[in-house]
């Protein structure tokens, strides 16, 4: 029996571990460790419609129990991706999410168009809040009108479903959920990152070339759970959820909180085996906690308390 | 081959002031081709630290699968590694990267390896290497100050070996590039590691004749994925072109990429 | 020389170090372990017009780096904390900077008449921000008129300058800023703790009986630094930094970001002597980075690169 | 006085499945007045974890300055604590809180000592010096299962011990509330240390006789100045007034607060 197989709008998932976007590439350096096959999906690295270079150097730094990245994009662009690392995908059996991100909504758009072309795309994940791009990114990602018409764009010409990745600085999630689920979003994955900083101690200069960046990994792992379980609570939207998710207790965690599927980002930078060892981990700790199949965790932390079976009439 | 290996410390000392020689015994050892190379060291379970820490091979002992790091004590990631104690284990990622390429020194030519402080370490492999292939190797080395010189001697065993120091408590005071040209040192090839400036001095200075860099940058994965590390190619200096330190690197061919 | 002192509105500050509110009780605990007249000021726990016995236990649950909290602003109220706390304090030579909390603007406004009138609070630190009460709170925190105009209320009765404590839980840190200043605030205080959640394995429940809490600790500090850096920036006020602070470097690292002087919360938790021994450490760290007085590291990260002296003329 | 002091590890041993007992050397034992004192360990240093542990002192031995722990193997903070070697330093914050009161228990008197698993180790303690004065003891114990049972036979040495376990695989099955009724125990005084509703129920069928129970939260500061483990008091449960469990506690008279 399959007790870790999900259904999501676009996708149907052996498991529901998954690499989040911009931490596993496209895929290729990670297929020297183990056989793609074993996941879930794979998120590629953000696709724009121009070839993008980032920004400068130092682009990482570290912080307690995080780390802060300015990566800036880097990417060569949506045609080359649909056809140099999508084909070069397709030899593995499992689904690809691509992230898509832009300066403006005709980049979105065209970005969507181009992408969701290819045969092993199941759906899109629309970055509207990468912290490290000087244009539109963020506002796109604040404002709940501009990330509704833009969802709305998107899913005009995308091919296949599209999942909204919600910023997690904002004031409201709720109404920023709300909002795409209006502009027709077909799910959300969220956490991106948090944005941050670190000093250098001895310039005194910021320690990013960019001064500041996403801050990501476990230190923000409770602020994407509070985030996953207000939003599951308000919107019929499924959620992948991401943020520091380095185990599979995390993984539980995330479900309990309202997310039907998870993402795990910096963690494959601290071990590259970390998606293969969460989904071979994942039934004995369901057996330890007495689940059959890990959807019934989903929301668990706010679901009213059902009956177990055998007390029933 | 890239390895996730528990390895085993065979040794741990503290050589000079802060910096410490750690030797680790792993099935790696087998995967690694070309002096230079490095690994990505855990230096704690656990979130602190987080990251893994790039630490280049010094040296290597096939038959016992054993390698050498020299590194110095700075921060919290360095500072637990330094009281690993011997019997312990730790995750190590490796080997990464690409390493000097021997076969620019031909047998019978000359080769200058130019360090500076935590830039050495990587050179010892190469010079035994070279050294056993028939190359003349002369090492000229710089280092903050007296307390901080390692390896002097082991140098000196392999061929001429010259000192600079910051502050002149050694050998001679100042940069190794103007003991390079003080001495006229005559040579065939260049390889060198250690700070950027030092880096970007010998590539404008030997534009003339075969030189490798390796270089240094903040990390993430260490294996080409996060594209943390990335820099541009002389080619297109403002363009989309570029390089990985940590996966088409660290050794680069002088001009190849923008440092 | 005194290489610490800092001068700030209404306070005098031996040295710029003093514990966070919440994080110190008012003081009597941390007496038995040193002098408290050791530090810089004092940051007593937040006072409510009338008395709050605050949320159901557990009101604390750990994090990777941080630690969520959800005491929900329990104390005996305004009129037992200038009767009883505030005189026993008073036997310290340590200025006061009492924390004012409520549910409605009136609260708050004469929670500050009453506490400001003690003749050791020297600033009222307004707490517009705690995440763990259901009304009133949050919203003053992130809505940037309703801050301005309490703030304004808040100055009107007060007899010491008013600093007012900025949530990190919002889209624009730097909007918020610039409404309390217009309100008339004489300083801010940041951060206040990022909303978290962390669940219960077991029973698939939130580990705290509030559900959500109040993330701090080292996990929160690239996102205080991140925002002090852009408030500095963008406002005259001088800040009180916080948010993870746990060494003399960490410090350096906030005043660097733009702090003119920091408090220490969580810390104090893992070590009750954490801010002395910070005190002690701070004039070997500024030998060894070369600085003559802390207050030379306000802002070094976007001043404009001053000519060292021994380079003028 | 509480002290925060690196003590040192003389000794660990697994004594029941997942149960450590752990003797460490500190000055704070001076300082300890009554059993059922506890301490917080720092599991390790820097933030991984970030936050003490609380742990009961099990025994103290004053003339050599050692204090003795039990405790369970559970999450990341006592896995580390598990691996403690002997010599190596712990960083502990104690002597806390308030103990069961001794003089409660007249010499002559029997005193009833309830446990139930990780709630019995401050028991022990109490147990030695109720009997050093005089006073008669009466151990009933519960316990998961038989491989988690540890110091039966040390109880048993010093007065009529019972045990329970839940599952049946050792003694009798069920509750200590159960045994307590079905032996028709004798007493005067109850202590009691475990889980909540072990607790309760002792407060409910003893509401006659001096009851003092041992109370569980989770902590912050552990001494008072965080407001994290706060119980309202029985006089005003809905009120104001409180107690907190580490510095009013975690001792107390059945009645005084809510549990
Ligand atoms: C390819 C390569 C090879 C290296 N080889 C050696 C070596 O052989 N010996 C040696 O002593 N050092 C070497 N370094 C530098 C070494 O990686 C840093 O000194 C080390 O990461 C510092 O870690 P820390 O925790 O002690 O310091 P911290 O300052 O606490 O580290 C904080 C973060 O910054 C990163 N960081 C800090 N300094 C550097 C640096 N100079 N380069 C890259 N990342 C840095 C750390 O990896 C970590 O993520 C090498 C670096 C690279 C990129
Ligand atoms: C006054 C007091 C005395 C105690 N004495 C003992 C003892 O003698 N032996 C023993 O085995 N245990 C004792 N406990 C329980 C012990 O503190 C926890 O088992 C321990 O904190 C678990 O830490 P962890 O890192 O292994 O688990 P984790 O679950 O990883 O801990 C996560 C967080 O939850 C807190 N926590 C988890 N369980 C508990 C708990 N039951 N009570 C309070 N906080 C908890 C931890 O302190 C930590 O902050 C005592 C608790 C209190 C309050
Ligand atoms: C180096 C790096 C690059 C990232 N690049 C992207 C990106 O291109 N697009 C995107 O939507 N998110 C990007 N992210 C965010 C992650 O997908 C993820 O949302 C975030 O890191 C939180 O998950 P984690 O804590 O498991 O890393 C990036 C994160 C990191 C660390
Ligand atoms: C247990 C606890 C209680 C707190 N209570 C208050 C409070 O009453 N008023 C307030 O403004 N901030 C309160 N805070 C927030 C702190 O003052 C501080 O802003 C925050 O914890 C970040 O600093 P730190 O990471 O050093 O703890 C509390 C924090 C903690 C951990
Ligand atoms: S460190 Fe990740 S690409 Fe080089
Ligand atoms: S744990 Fe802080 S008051 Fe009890």
């Amino acid at each position: 029996m399959n007790r870790l197989n999900i259904n999501l709008p676009g996708l149907d998932l052996k498991n529901p571990i998954m690499p989040a976007s911009g931490c596993f590439g496209f895929g290729r350096e990670y297929s020297q460790f183990y056989n793609l096959d074993v996941l879930g999906a794979i998120m590629i690295k953000a696709a724009t419609l121009e070839p993008r270079f980032g920004n400068p150097t130092p682009r990482v730094a570290e912080t307690s129990a995080g780390m802060l990245n300015a990566i800036g994009l880097q990417n060569p662009g949506a045609h080359k991706i649909l056809t140099e690392e999508l084909p070069w995908l397709d030899q593995y059996d499992v689904p690809v999410i691509a992230n898509i991100a832009g300066s403006q909504e005709d980049d979105y758009v065209e970005t969507a168009r181009i992408i969701s072309q290819a045969a092993n795309v199941h759906a899109l994940e629309l970055n509207i809040s990468c912290p490290n791009v000087k244009t539109g990114g963020i506002a796109f990602g604040t404002i709940p009108d501009v990330a509704k018409q833009l969802t709305r764009k998107v899913k005009e010409v995308s091919a296949v479903p599209v999942y909204v990745k919600l910023s997690p600085n904002v004031s409201n999630i709720i109404e920023m959920a709300k909002s795409v689920e209006d502009g027709g979003a077909d799910g959300l994955t969220m956490i991106n990152t948090l944005i941050g900083m670190r000093l250098d101690l001895k310039t005194g200069k910021p320690i990013l070339a960019n001064s500041t960046g996403g801050l990501s990994g476990p230190a923000i792992k409770p602020v994407a759970l509070r985030m996953i379980y207000e939003v599951s609570q308000k919107t019929k939207l499924p959620i992948i959820g991401m943020g520091g998710i380095q185990s599979a207790e995390d993984v539980v965690e995330f479900f309990y909180a309202g997310a039907s599927a998870v993402a795990v980002g910096t963690a494959n930078f601290v071990d590259p085996f970390v998606c293969p060892t969460i989904i071979e981990k994942l039934p004995s700790l369901l057996d330890k906690l007495g689940i059959e199949h890990i959807s019934e965790c989903t929301g668990r932390s706010w679901k009213r308390n059902e009956q177990p079976v055998n007390h029933r009439a | 081959m890239i390895r996730k290996e528990l390895c085993e410390v065979i040794r741990q000392t503290e050589i000079a002031d802060s910096i410490f020689e750690m030797t680790v015994k792993g099935e790696m050892v087998k995967d690694i081709r070309t002096p230079g190379q490095f690994v990505h060291v855990k230096a704690a379970g656990g979130y602190d630290p987080l990251l893994r820490r790039p630490i280049s091979i010094s040296s290597i002992d096939r038959s016992k699968n054993e390698l050498t790091m020299i590194y110095r004590k700075e921060g919290r990631g360095t500072g637990l590694l330094s009281e690993k104690k011997t019997g312990e284990a730790i995750d190590i990622l490796g080997p990464l990267g690409n390493g000097f390429p021997l076969d620019e020194a031909k047998t019978g030519e000359t080769a200058l390896l130019v360090g500076g402080g935590i830039g050495v370490p990587p050179l010892y492999e190469l010079s035994r290497q070279l050294k056993a292939k028939g190359v003349k190797v002369i090492h000229v080395l710089g280092f903050q100050t007296k307390d901080s010189i390692f390896y002097d001697s082991k140098f000196e065993s392999l061929g001429e070996t010259y000192i600079a120091t910051a502050d002149g408590s050694y050998g001679a005071m100042g940069f190794v590039t103007d003991v390079i040209r003080e001495l006229k040192l005559q040579f065939d090839v260049v390889y060198a590691c250690g700070p950027t400036p030092m880096l970007r001095a010998i590539e404008q200075n030997y534009q003339d004749k075969k030189v490798f860099l390796s270089l240094e940058e903040r990390m993430g994965c260490g294996i080409g994925a996060c594209f943390a590390c990335v820099c541009h190619t002389t080619d297109d200096p403002k363009g989309f072109s570029y390089k990985k330190v940590c996966s088409d690197g660290p050794v680069f061919r002088a001009g190849e990429v923008v440092i």
